[in-house]
């Protein structure tokens, strides 16, 4: 039993991690459509601006604990935000009134474009957080003893997940992109400025995988220009997985998944832990094939 | 552009095609152009993937990114029956066809209800299950990562295709039926009702098309295609390990079609020669190859969104049938508005 | 006697009953119209006909033979062709491949004979192409044959959806709000060629608000209202129905 | 008119050039992207400055050396390219590559081109075993590896001993061939053997197994990242197994990833570059400090290095007919006194001499010789 709490804690944390990047598919995906391939790479770029805060602009010299996580946290997701704006400005813009595919593919050669160009300015080694940045302590909590650093990433995944759901469905304009994702010509005629809309959502989208890749970071210390294609492939498994396009279900895809993979792996085996992983979606679509929250599209006639 | 109706335009193209590898020899491109060859077999094996996938995402309109894992299936399977069963390897390619269609059979049936990006995913997922079968060694038959090597050198007539010359004419043989199997198809009743399907579903029902039907044959004769094109790669490269089939080469397949043209034989064959073709000649930019064809990508979609050569609608041979026949109502030329 | 027989049939969608019991009956070669208010279950009772949906209970006997519950696809090849209330055509396919969609049933090549193209392929193909050519001849579309579905106006829109489902040579025809959308010279244009589609021997049934054309056409009218048969007769019968007025009027008392 | 002069003029500069010097072409295949750049970095530096050395030297016999380099992208589908192009160049003999598989996807191509090979990181068994007459490996066998891992365990008296690999070529041949060497000579009972996925980030979920099983020490035959990881993770969950490795954890990226955890992990790896006490060794890494201002982060480079002098000293002998040169190297060449020590092949091309030590990491995170 203690060991079976255990690995729920695990499967918690990296699904907090799953959950935050399924918020970005999730996201752009409900107002435009779109499969934003390339949102894998923006959590990569955040994790390494996170690494450039860190290291070589010696923020983490003067600074030590807390204050220094959520610095990172604002920086990076700024930054990333700003990228998430030309990406879509560049890539997907033009496209919005061609077939949708067009911008898959748009969306697969800027997420090849992202990665190379990480590659070619952070070079090709594996880079290393600085350790020590929070404090490496064990909580036992019902005999099962977590580390902090996991518990201080899920609570932060789940308070920023919060904080997008109350934006959402609390705030006028949570209103006008929930309008924009039902109906833009709708939305369009109702006064609200579309383009402005979805551009913002390409600003929290991908601020959200970067807060997801600085977390990464912190937790893993490892950090290498191609984790974003393994994460991002994930992550929309769970956006899926919970029905793409509703913001609760990219939490509960995204946390699932994650629990999924840590049983897996805990009880059947580590080996197949993806295959499990995959094959549990497929089963879940086939009965669900609108996700678990996902609306029943019945097809009007 | 009606200078050669299609026909004679195609096999121009596959003539020019024939002759390169003696041209190169000719011109004395150092190693007799076996770097060149070698680019043009992986695109002509590219190039019948992209078509058979065409079938099923461009004819039938059906999102699918896992067509990788017919490929690894056919390929696994002739080298397994090749290397522990002494099959030679071209006798082998029907075998690996069939294995694969049987197994997008067994896939499809479950899958073929989902709509769209559900139906992306879930393909995005059998090939990662594929490949992680692979991986494993299931039934200690797969040779775990290091997959299955010593695959014997293909044979026909009696001749031992050895250099990369032989095999490119093997290979774009087989392109060349591919091409003229997919035109067949595309315009034939079978054709047209997956493109009745791709358009609008319900409209296809209501006209007596058995849409899962179709869906699933579509997928079948897609995984079947691409089954074979895995024994090619498996007499080209004489080595099959999980590595060579992942996600990323499913994604390139995707991009090819629909880059160079859903639905268009002649597009996808642009996108093929575009899309790997860049790949080699951005070589020497090394490091910063990817990148220069990732923004490739990125302006081409941007500046075709419907493809480089779009499908064209058919043209039907109507001699002696208009002008023939009784109207219940008065002409409807003109395109008058209401 | 009765082409097609509805009995009894029931349809609720999550709770909202949209057919409730409906019994009706139409007789071969006859110009039946079902009338009613929005919401009355038309629409519903056309679906349950043509198997895009399923009813809760109830039968629908085609030709003495009960199609409850079949696929769309085998009701279509047992003679029982529609048309959509919001156009449903291949906009980006020819006019001619539109309607030649409407012979897919009545066709017989598979995977095979499709790549290998025996003569009787051919033949087949040549039959087809001649047919679709002699539908829009009928509905007066032939000369538009090559030009995109999506660029014909919305009254040849219709008439191209007419035609594609005569195309299947159907023996009854389900029309939905044909006359939606057009001018008085196309409804006029509309009447001649239902006329002429019954004169070929097909049985039509079809929803119409344009209460001009149905009095002037149909042999028999059925008027629904809130999923049930509130009335049926001639045309002229229906029209002096007290019921039927309070329905459409909506009544003052 | 004038538009056409420039492009003309560079068109015949070019083909002129090549046909002046005839220098010695020298191919290196290396993994420059994908999953093993860093090791492929690291290699070409390394060879780069051997050359530039035998050049100022005077070259091989007169002749300037060319090093013809190819990257093979970590993966078999790259290195069968890379492989045509090397041998369409017409250079007689190549070094690399680093990965198993992705040599292994070279071997056929470069065997029938005549051209001689020489691994320099690829450790699996099956590469010798295949009878091409002119491959050769300056790295060892995962065999010899397995026989000393089992020995150290032996050595170190544990009883219940964790055996985790991560399916690729290299670390599953070596998993085994430990396995086998520990249970026939009956060493220690193997309460756990499974593959983690590579490249994957988070090991709570194994190592929470493991803790269940509680082994007396950990056997990993992976890659440096995922020892990294796993230690790290291990210090997180303030749980703490003896864990050895196998030398593809040879690489001071562990310690970085690893951080303070990494300390007393142990590993096996033949000599690493400042352990090697010969003395040509210490100037030339000297000079590679002195240019690149960094130590190569691990033996694998190193073992390149020694590839290219074998190749040197095989071509000052005997020309660059590979027929020749793969005799020499297999008669001729007896200790010949290489950057990692003592060099000579057997018949079957395998390195002779046993060049495995046991290493430890030290408080301050430095790879230390243990006696």
């Amino acid at each position: 039993m203690q060991e079976f709490l255990q690995q729920l804690t695990n499967g918690l944390a990296v699904g907090g991690i799953y959950a935050l990047i399924a918020l970005g598919y999730t996201m752009v995906y409900g107002v435009l459509k779109l499969i934003n391939f390339a949102h894998g790479e923006l959590f990569a770029l955040g994790a390494y601006l996170g690494f450039t805060l860190l290291v070589t602009l010696g923020l983490s010299d003067f600074m030590g604990g807390v204050g220094v996580v959520f610095l990172l946290l604002i920086f990076a997701m700024g930054l990333v935000a700003i990228a998430g704006y030309f990406l879509e400005r560049v890539a997907y813009r033009p496209l919005r009134q061609s077939n949708r595919l067009a911008a898959v593919v748009s969306a697969l050669g800027a997420s090849i474009f992202f990665q190379n160009a990480m590659m070619l300015v952070y070079g090709t080694k594996a880079l290393v957080y600085p350790g020590g940045i929070l404090p490496s302590v064990v909580v036992s909590v019902l005999g099962v003893e977590i580390p902090l650093i996991r518990i201080l990433i899920f609570a932060s995944s789940v308070l920023l997940m919060c904080l997008l759901f109350w934006f959402i469905h609390h705030t006028r304009t949570g209103a006008a992109v929930r309008a924009v994702s039902l109906d833009q010509g709708a939305a369009r005629l109702m006064g609200i400025n579309v383009n402005r809309i979805i551009s913002l959502i390409f600003l929290i989208g991908p601020a959200l995988g970067a807060a997801a890749g600085v977390m990464v970071g912190l937790l893993y210390g490892q950090i290498r220009y191609d984790m974003g294609v393994g994460y991002g492939l994930k992550a929309f498994t769970a956006a899926i997985l919970g029905g793409i396009g509703n913001i609760p279900g990219a939490m509960a895809g995204g946390i699932l998944l994650g629990v999924i993979e840590a049983l897996g792996a805990a009880y059947i085996s580590i080996a197949w832990k993806d295959a499990i992983a995959f094959f549990t979606l497929i089963l879940i679509l086939i009965f669900r094939p609108t996700g678990l929250l996902g609306e029943r599209v019945a097809d009007k006639v | 552009m009606s200078l050669l109706s299609p026909p004679l335009r195609w096999l121009a193209f596959f003539a020019c095609l024939a002759a390169t590898p003696p041209l190169l020899r000719l011109f004395g491109v150092d190693g007799g152009g076996a770097v060149q060859i070698g680019a043009l077999n992986d695109i002509g094996i590219y190039l019948i993937l992209a078509l058979s996938l065409n079938i099923i995402l461009g004819y039938a309109g059906l999102f699918h990114m896992g067509h990788t894992a017919f490929f690894a299936v056919g390929a696994y399977a002739s080298a397994i029956l090749n290397t522990s069963h002494g099959w030679p390897i071209l006798q082998t390619m029907p075998v690996a066809g069939l294995l694969a269609a049987f197994f997008a059979l067994l896939v499809a049936g479950p899958i073929i209800r989902l709509r769209g990006d559900y139906l992306l995913v879930v393909t995005i997922g059998v090939v990662e299950i594929v490949r992680i079968v692979l991986l494993n060694n299931v039934f200690d038959l797969t040779g775990g990562a290091n997959g299955i090597s010593g695959i014997s050198r293909a044979e026909i007539f009696g001749l031992r295709l050895t250099t990369p010359a032989d095999l490119f004419y093997l290979i774009w043989a087989f392109a060349g039926l591919t091409v003229i199997l997919c035109s067949l198809l595309e315009n034939s009743r079978f054709g047209r009702a997956l493109k009745y399907i791709k358009q609008d579903e319900v409209a296809a029902a209501g006209c007596g098309i058995n849409i899962s039907l179709y869906k699933i044959q579509a997928f079948v004769l897609g995984a079947f295609w691409a089954g074979m094109a895995g024994t090619l790669l498996a007499v080209k490269m004489r080595l099959v390990d999980p590595e060579s089939f992942t996600f990323s080469q499913s994604v390139m397949l995707f991009a090819i079609v629909i880059l160079g043209g859903s639905g268009s034989i002649a597009g996808v064959v642009l996108g093929s020669f575009l899309l790997i073709g860049l790949q080699e000649i951005f070589r020497d930019f090394s490091q910063a190859r990817m990148l220069a064809f990732g923004a490739a990508m990125v302006i081409m979609m941007v500046f075709r969104p419907q493809g480089l050569i779009p499908a064209r609608r058919r043209r039907y041979d109507l001699r002696g049938l208009t002008g023939v026949f009784p109207r219940a109502l008065g002409r409807r030329g003109g395109a008058e508005g209401t | 006697m009765s082409l097609l027989a509805l009995r009894n049939l029931f349809k609720t969608f999550s709770g909202l009953v949209a057919v409730a019991g409906i019994s009706l009956e139409v007789e071969e070669k006859a110009i039946v119209g079902l009338i009613g208010p929005n919401g009355a279950g038309k629409t519903t009772v056309f679906n349950l006909i043509t198997g895009n949906s399923r009813p809760d209970s109830g039968e629908i006997i085609f030709d003495r033979r009960p199609i409850t519950g079949l696929p769309t696809h085998s009701i279509v090849r047992l003679g029982i062709a529609r048309t959509f209330q919001n156009i449903r055509l291949f906009q980006e396919m020819s006019v001619l491949e539109n309607v030649l969609s409407g012979c897919h049933c009545r066709m017989r090549a598979g995977l095979f004979s499709s790549l290998f193209r025996p003569p009787s392929q051919r033949r087949e193909e040549r039959a087809a192409v001649e047919r679709a050519m002699r539908e829009l001849a009928f509905a007066g579309l032939d000369e538009r044959h090559a030009d995109p579905a999506g660029s014909l106006s919305y009254g040849n829109q219709r008439l191209l959806e007419i035609a594609r489902a005569l195309a299947s040579d159907p023996r009854f025809l389900i029309l939905d709000e044909p006359a939606g959308g057009m001018n008085d010279q196309e409804t006029a244009d509309l009447m001649g060629l239902i006329a002429a589609i019954q004169a070929r021997g097909v049985t039509v049934l079809l929803i119409e608000h344009d209460m001009n054309l149905v009095m002037k056409i149909c042999d028999k009218v059925i008027v629904l209202e809130y999923g049930a048969v509130i009335a049926e007769g001639t045309p002229a019968q229906v029209k002096g129905n007290p019921q039927v007025i309070d329905a459409y009027l909506g009544s003052d008392g | 008119m004038k538009r056409y002069l420039l492009p003309a003029a560079l068109f015949l500069l070019a083909t002129l050039s090549p046909a002046m010097a005839a220098n010695v072409k020298i191919g290196l295949m290396a993994p420059l992207t994908g999953a093993y750049a860093s090791e492929g970095e690291d290699m070409e530096k390394l060879v780069r400055l051997l050359v530039e050395e035998k050049n100022k030297a005077g070259g091989i016999n007169g002749a300037a050396v060319e090093l013809v380099v190819e990257d093979d992208g970590s993966t078999p589908r790259d290195a069968g390219n890379a492989a045509n192009r090397l041998t369409a160049k017409g250079v007689p003999v190549v070094i690399g590559t680093y990965g198993s598989a992705i040599t292994e996807a070279s071997q056929e191509i470069y065997a029938e081109a005549g051209i001689v090979q020489i691994a320099t990181g690829s450790t699996s068994i099956r590469l010798t075993a295949k009878g091409f007459a002119r491959f050769f490996r300056t790295c060892p066998r995962d065999d010899e590896q397995g026989r000393v891992a089992a020995e150290t365990i032996a050595r170190l008296g544990y009883k219940k001993i964790a055996i985790l690999h991560d399916n690729s070529v290299y670390a599953k041949g070596l998993a085994e061939e430990s396995r086998d060497r520990i249970l026939k000579d009956g060493i220690a009972e193997i309460i756990f053997y499974d593959a983690l996925q590579p490249n994957e980030r988070d090991y709570s979920a194994i190592l929470t197994k493991l803790k269940g099983i509680n082994p007396e020490a950990i056997l990993f035959t992976g890659y440096y990242t995922e020892a990294g990881l796993l230690l790290r993770q291990m210090a997180e969950m303030k749980w703490f197994a003896p864990m050895i490795g196998g030398d593809a954890t040879n690489n001071v990226g562990l310690v970085e990833i690893a951080g303070p955890a990494a300390k007393g992990y142990r590993f096996i790896s033949p000599a690493l570059p400042e352990d090697i006490d010969t003395p040509q060794a210490k100037a030339f890494l000297a000079a590679y400090k002195a240019k690149y201002r960094s130590m190569p982060s691990s033996i694998w480079p190193v073992l390149a290095g020694d590839a290219f002098n074998v190749l040197a000293a095989a071509i000052e002998a005997r020309g660059t007919d590979p027929e020749a040169i793969a005799a020499y190297l297999h008669r001729d060449l007896k200790d010949f006194d290489g950057l990692s020590g003592k060099i000579s092949f057997d018949e079957k091309g395998d390195r002779v001499g046993d060049l495995y030590r046991l290493y430890e990491v030290d408080a301050r995170g430095k790879f230390v010789l243990v006696p």
